[in-house]
């Protein structure tokens, strides 16, 4: 029998045998063999974040959870992904999500196309049990075409890796820290006044939920198009090459 | 520089010294100075113009609540809470019997039970004056890896010593060093972690006021160990004092050919820079520290890769902290096998700890590993003052616990601190006694992670807020027993899905209260109890 | 074997969980053979009864005489269930929470009004500081969300419940709708 | 700027730089910092509201730093802020209406022999009590 290239590993994933290039993440391993792991900060064509911490999972002889989206796979890995504690846990991060803005998914532009929205169906948060922490945020609506709402921000920081990594602007980042956080445009100035902004749309595009979204839309009037991001990905490489 | 002339430099040095009968030594660090030492060392130099006496600014001697602390040498004779008013006094019964009312007693066990290595020149070498560190064998441990040692010798010294991470996590220095010089990199780094943000400790700022060279020297063996060439330490800005001793110690050991090119007359090349921090805790992470000399934000980033791999710039980065690199000259000048006769079989040597809060004797003290928490809160810090009852003592910082009075006759070390629910940490000792409200201390704790969480993950960041509020519920008496079962399931969940150190930390104040003085939690639920009965009937 | 007495209230929330309920249609016909209604905004009784087996609860608690209702209701209900986001998670009612009171009060009845500006006082409900779900005041034993819970939706807690089921929402409700 | 070679990476210690020599780092500055080292204005907002030592607005003409380290906390340094708080109506962060003098609060002074420890305009001084505090801070605001 022919010996397996050492670039190729073999794992198991929930006890199903897979096989994996060396330099894959458990979660792009999982993916491919039809595996679900919940994500929300990881989007597919930008750098991962590893900041939502919902794609933990258990593997053997590893006392740390894990996070697959920034985990490469080893030989002979054991990984599983939704042991009753995975799931207790994600649950509660969602609820952590859920209580720490103002998220009123009734009034909400994405309401029903929200990845947030659809991961606490789908795992199975029916209330949240920690207490609502009501913060006052700010709202930035200066932008001709787009809006912000820092009530329905989570945080993940694909908005900031958008502009920065494809779009090359880098209008957003993260400003000041713990629950404080949150996103700004430049030097905390009107986004509508950036001279940085290409006013491109990626970033809206990428928001999970209704944090950033198109003006002009009301509630659930708005879906997200994604389909550019790895296209782009893929055509920048090739001129690359 | 050749051996030879570190050897004159060390003797023109000591001739000087020996010109002298008598020496002062005036200790010249923060906590002194606060108390107005500079001023003692300037009348102290006026009173002895003239006279066979030598005033010399020091690092730590130790006792710091007794402070301004004075010593004579040879005559050891230590003098507490010393005014300028004093130094004629001093002065003029030098060789005579000591000034009995300043007179601080060495023979108790505060000074006799201790053991240094990393503060073996504290208190008594000039940590402004290189030479004053080359005359007590400093920079040979130097010479010796360079000339006489691979690196793989040095770093199989290490390895023997058992030299664990005093940072707090206890990981095997050599193993470390060993990853680090095993990693392909064009470039590689040192960097020495003095971003020591734990509420209740300065030992680092001790060692890097009192004992500068000593870090630069255990930075510049590991780089030879491990093949860098360029070495940061990230300093707290709110150590001014220790950067500008750092800044000055840099400078002179590169003009006597001790950092920079050609070291020792070899071709090991190696130099430090200073990196400020900024005012945040998050950044003793080494990640977020990487992150921060990069000029970002500090935030963490998840592990593995390992610094050690993949570290400042993407190169391979080796981070210690400064008693780390502060055992490491003892351990090349003197043995492998002297180091780990000293401690237990899994935790070698001593540990540095800033011993405060309610204990007689606050300050910083040198312990072997093993001693025991009873010897050193009733023996070296004098017990708890007026009288009052022992309550507990918390060790690990924001991410340790707090250890009630049945584990006092514990061993201190790495495994044991960890197995009953603290953890070394950094070397914070703070001592509460029977007034210290243990709900209160988790509180405080609990605010302090939550104003540190840098805000990237959402169970260290969403997390410590929600547990903070819970905490300020049970102190004000309007917590039940749900929200009790939330803290605790908050506390799991924080501590086993967040990103870094900091988040999976936080809960243990809680954790480690709530086991221990879990009944005060549960008096202050039935008041609040009480109360809502009260008002409804 | 007697009918399930069952009970229906309207805490601080738009009604259309009501709406929502009675677009069953057809349906409440099958229900009404299997419960009573003994108390609802559907039908007469004025006072909450003693003993109610099942009591659906609509909207947030916003106010005291909120609060005062659902206390009472929970110590003389076996089930309660929460219906639809107000009652689960405070929703549009909580939208207030990030603001005081009185901003509010002034906002809605002084700032914005166009006729005799001023903040009613006399036989209306105090509101409380914030807008809370019902579970964060009583316990609540099954969680319907949405905005509304479809008739379908309510239609398989209830008939579950009376089966003496515990009902599964993962893939029949969210939040939102 | 020079010295750190207009690099990126000596973002921090360029802003360290600026905040010694104007007491705070205003827009202005922020924007010159940012286009001489070629680094996003939102990477150089985003890396100075992160660490507590930077300001963004101007600091009142005197400042008492109090520690709230643990070995300050359990010996009371919680009631010199109290006290602060009562007489001049400023938090911690805060400065007073003139401009006068700016409350401040710091995570250790590395000082906990001396504990409860302040930084008075510079100088550290412990073993404090409100009222020795307060008085110095009368001097100031006289």
């Amino acid at each position: 029998m022919k010996q397996p290239s050492s670039h190729i590993k073999t794992l198991q994933i929930d006890g199903q045998d897979v096989g994996a290039n060396q330099d894959e993440t458990i979660l792009e391993v999982a993916r491919e063999n039809g595996i679900y792991i919940p994500t929300l900060c990881e989007i597919e064509g930008l750098s991962p974040h590893g900041g939502c911490r919902l794609c933990l999972v258990e593997v053997k002889g590893v006392n740390k959870l894990l996070p697959a989206c920034v985990t490469h796979v080893q030989e002979g890995m054991e990984v599983f992904t939704n042991s009753p504690r995975l799931q207790e846990y994600r649950r509660t991060i969602l609820e952590l999500i859920f209580s720490e803005g103002n998220h009123i998914c009734a009034v909400c532009v994405v309401n029903g196309r929200c990845d947030l929205q659809a991961l606490a169906t789908k795992l199975g948060m029916t209330h949240v049990s920690v207490p609502y922490l009501y913060p006052r945020r700010s709202v930035d609506a200066s932008h001709d075409r787009f809006a912000l709402d820092r009530n329905r921000c989570i945080l993940c920081t694909r908005c900031v890796r958008v502009c920065d990594e494809i779009e090359g602007a880098h209008t957003w980042d993260v400003s000041g820290r713990g629950v404080q956080a949150h996103v700004v445009t430049d030097l905390n100035t009107p986004w509508g006044d950036s001279d940085t902004c290409t006013s491109c749309g990626k970033c809206v595009n990428v928001c999970p939920t209704g944090a950033l979204f198109e003006k002009g839309k009301a509630v659930a009037e708005m879906s997200k198009k994604r389909g550019f991001l790895p296209y782009l990905t893929q055509m920048r490489e090739k001129r690359s090459k | 520089m050749m051996i030879e002339e570190l050897h004159k430099i060390a003797a023109v040095e000591r001739d000087e010294d020996n010109r002298f009968q008598h020496h002062i030594h005036v200790c010249m660090e923060t906590a002194c100075i606060a108390s107005r030492s500079d001023h003692v060392k300037q009348a102290l130099t006026e009173a002895a113009a003239g006279k066979p006496c030598r005033v010399k600014g020091v690092g730590c001697m130790g006792l710091c609540s007794a402070g301004p602390l004075v010593k004579v040498e040879p005559e050891g004779v230590l003098y507490q809470g010393v005014t300028p008013e004093d130094a004629t006094e001093i002065v003029a019964k030098l060789g005579d019997s000591p000034v009995s009312r300043l007179e601080c007693d060495t023979e108790t066990p505060f000074f006799k039970r201790q053991t240094k290595i990393v503060l073996e020149n504290s208190g008594l070498i000039d940590p402004e004056r290189i030479e004053n560190y080359i005359a007590a064998d400093g920079y040979l441990a130097l010479h010796t890896a360079l000339n006489t040692m691979t690196p793989a010798e040095v770093i199989a010294q290490i390895a023997k010593s058992g030299l664990r991470g005093r940072g707090g996590a206890g990981f095997s220095t050599g193993l470390k060093w060993t990853t680090v010089a095993k990693s392909q990199g064009e470039r590689k780094f040192v960097i020495c972690n003095a971003d020591e943000g734990d509420p209740g400790a300065f030992m680092d700022r001790s060692v890097l006021e009192g004992d500068p060279h000593a870090v630069l020297e255990g930075m510049a063996i590991a780089a030879y160990a491990v093949g860098a060439s360029q070495g940061y330490v990230y300093v707290r800005a709110e150590y001014p004092l220790a950067v500008e001793r750092l800044k000055l110690a840099i400078r002179q050991a590169k003009k006597l050919g001790l950092l920079g090119e050609n070291i020792c007359g070899t071709t090991f090349s190696f130099n430090v820079d200073i990196r400020l921090g900024a005012g945040a805790f998050v950044c003793g992470e080494e990640t977020a520290l990487i992150a921060s000399i990069e000029g970002k934000r500090g935030q963490p980033r998840p592990r593995p890769p390992f610094p050690a791999e993949y570290g400042l710039w993407g190169y391979p980065t080796l981070i210690n902290n400064v008693e780390t690199y502060a055992n490491v000259a003892p351990i090349i000048r003197k043995g492998a096998d002297w180091f780990s006769a000293i401690g237990t079989e899994k935790s070698k040597g001593t540990k540095v700890f800033a011993l405060t809060g309610q204990v007689v004797n606050t300050g910083l003290i040198e312990v072997p590993m093993g001693i025991t928490l009873r010897e050193i809160v009733f023996d070296i810090g004098g017990g708890i003052p007026e009288g009052r009852k022992f309550k507990a003592v918390q060790t690990g910082g924001p991410g340790g616990g707090c250890i009630p009075d049945e584990y006092l006759d514990m061993p201190v070390d790495y495994e044991s601190l960890l197995k009953i629910g603290s953890f070394m940490g950094s070397g914070g000792m703070i001592v509460m006694d029977e007034t210290s409200n243990m709900v209160e201390i988790a509180q405080y704790f609990m605010e302090f992670s939550k104003t540190e969480s840098c805000g990237k993950c959402v169970p260290c960041r969403v997390g410590t807020a929600q547990m903070y509020e819970l905490l300020d519920k049970v102190v004000k008496c309007e917590a039940t027993m749900d929200d009790l079962l939330l803290l605790e399931r908050l506390c799991d969940v924080v501590k086993n899905t967040s990103l870094c150190g900091l988040g999976q930390g936080a809960p243990n104040p809680v954790l480690s209260t709530l086991r221990y003085f879990r009944h005060e939690y549960l008096a202050r639920i039935q008041e609040g109890n009480r109360e809502t009965a009260f008002v409804s009937h | 074997m007697s009918k399930v007495r069952f009970a229906t209230v309207w805490l601080d929330g738009c009604s259309g969980c009501h709406m929502s309920f009675l677009d069953m249609d057809e349906r409440l016909i099958e229900l009404a053979e299997l419960v009573d209604v003994v108390y609802s905004p559907l039908v007469d009784p004025k006072q909450f009864p003693d003993s109610v087996d099942v009591t659906l609860v609509e909207g947030a608690v916003s106010s005291d005489e909120d609060l005062e209702k659902i206390r009472h209701i929970r110590e003389h209900t076996q089930y309660l269930i929460a219906l639809g986001d107000c009652s689960v998670t405070g929703n549009v009612p909580s939208m207030r929470n990030p603001f005081k009171v009185d901003e509010v009060m002034n906002r809605a009845y002084i700032e914005n009004a166009t006729v005799q500006p001023q903040i009613p006082n006399v036989s209306v409900p105090t509101l409380l500081p914030r807008v809370r779900p019902v579970h964060t005041v009583v316990k609540v034993d099954v969680y319907v969300p949405g905005c509304p819970p479809s008739a379908d939706t309510i239609y398989y807690v209830l008939t579950t419940l009376l089966r003496g089921e515990v009902p599964d929402l993962s893939s029949r409700t969210r939040f939102g709708v | 700027m020079r010295r750190h070679g207009y690099h990126p990476n000596a973002l921090i210690e360029v802003l360290h730089t600026v905040q010694e020599s104007f007491g705070f780092l205003d827009e202005d500055s922020l924007r010159f910092v940012a286009a001489a080292l070629s680094v996003p204005l939102s990477r150089v907002y985003g890396v100075a509201t992160f660490y507590h030592f930077f300001n963004l607005k101007p600091q009142g003409k005197h400042s008492c730093v109090v520690c709230m380290g643990t070995a300050c906390y359990i010996k009371g340094s919680g009631s010199i802020v109290e006290r602060i708080e009562k007489e001049y109506g400023i938090k911690p962060g805060e400065t007073t209406p003139d401009n006068q003098f700016s409350l401040l609060s710091a995570r250790c002074l590395g000082s906990c022999g001396l504990a409860p420890a302040a930084v008075l305009d510079g100088d550290v001084a412990g073993k404090l009590e409100p009222e020795q505090v307060i008085e110095r801070i009368r001097e100031w605001t006289k």
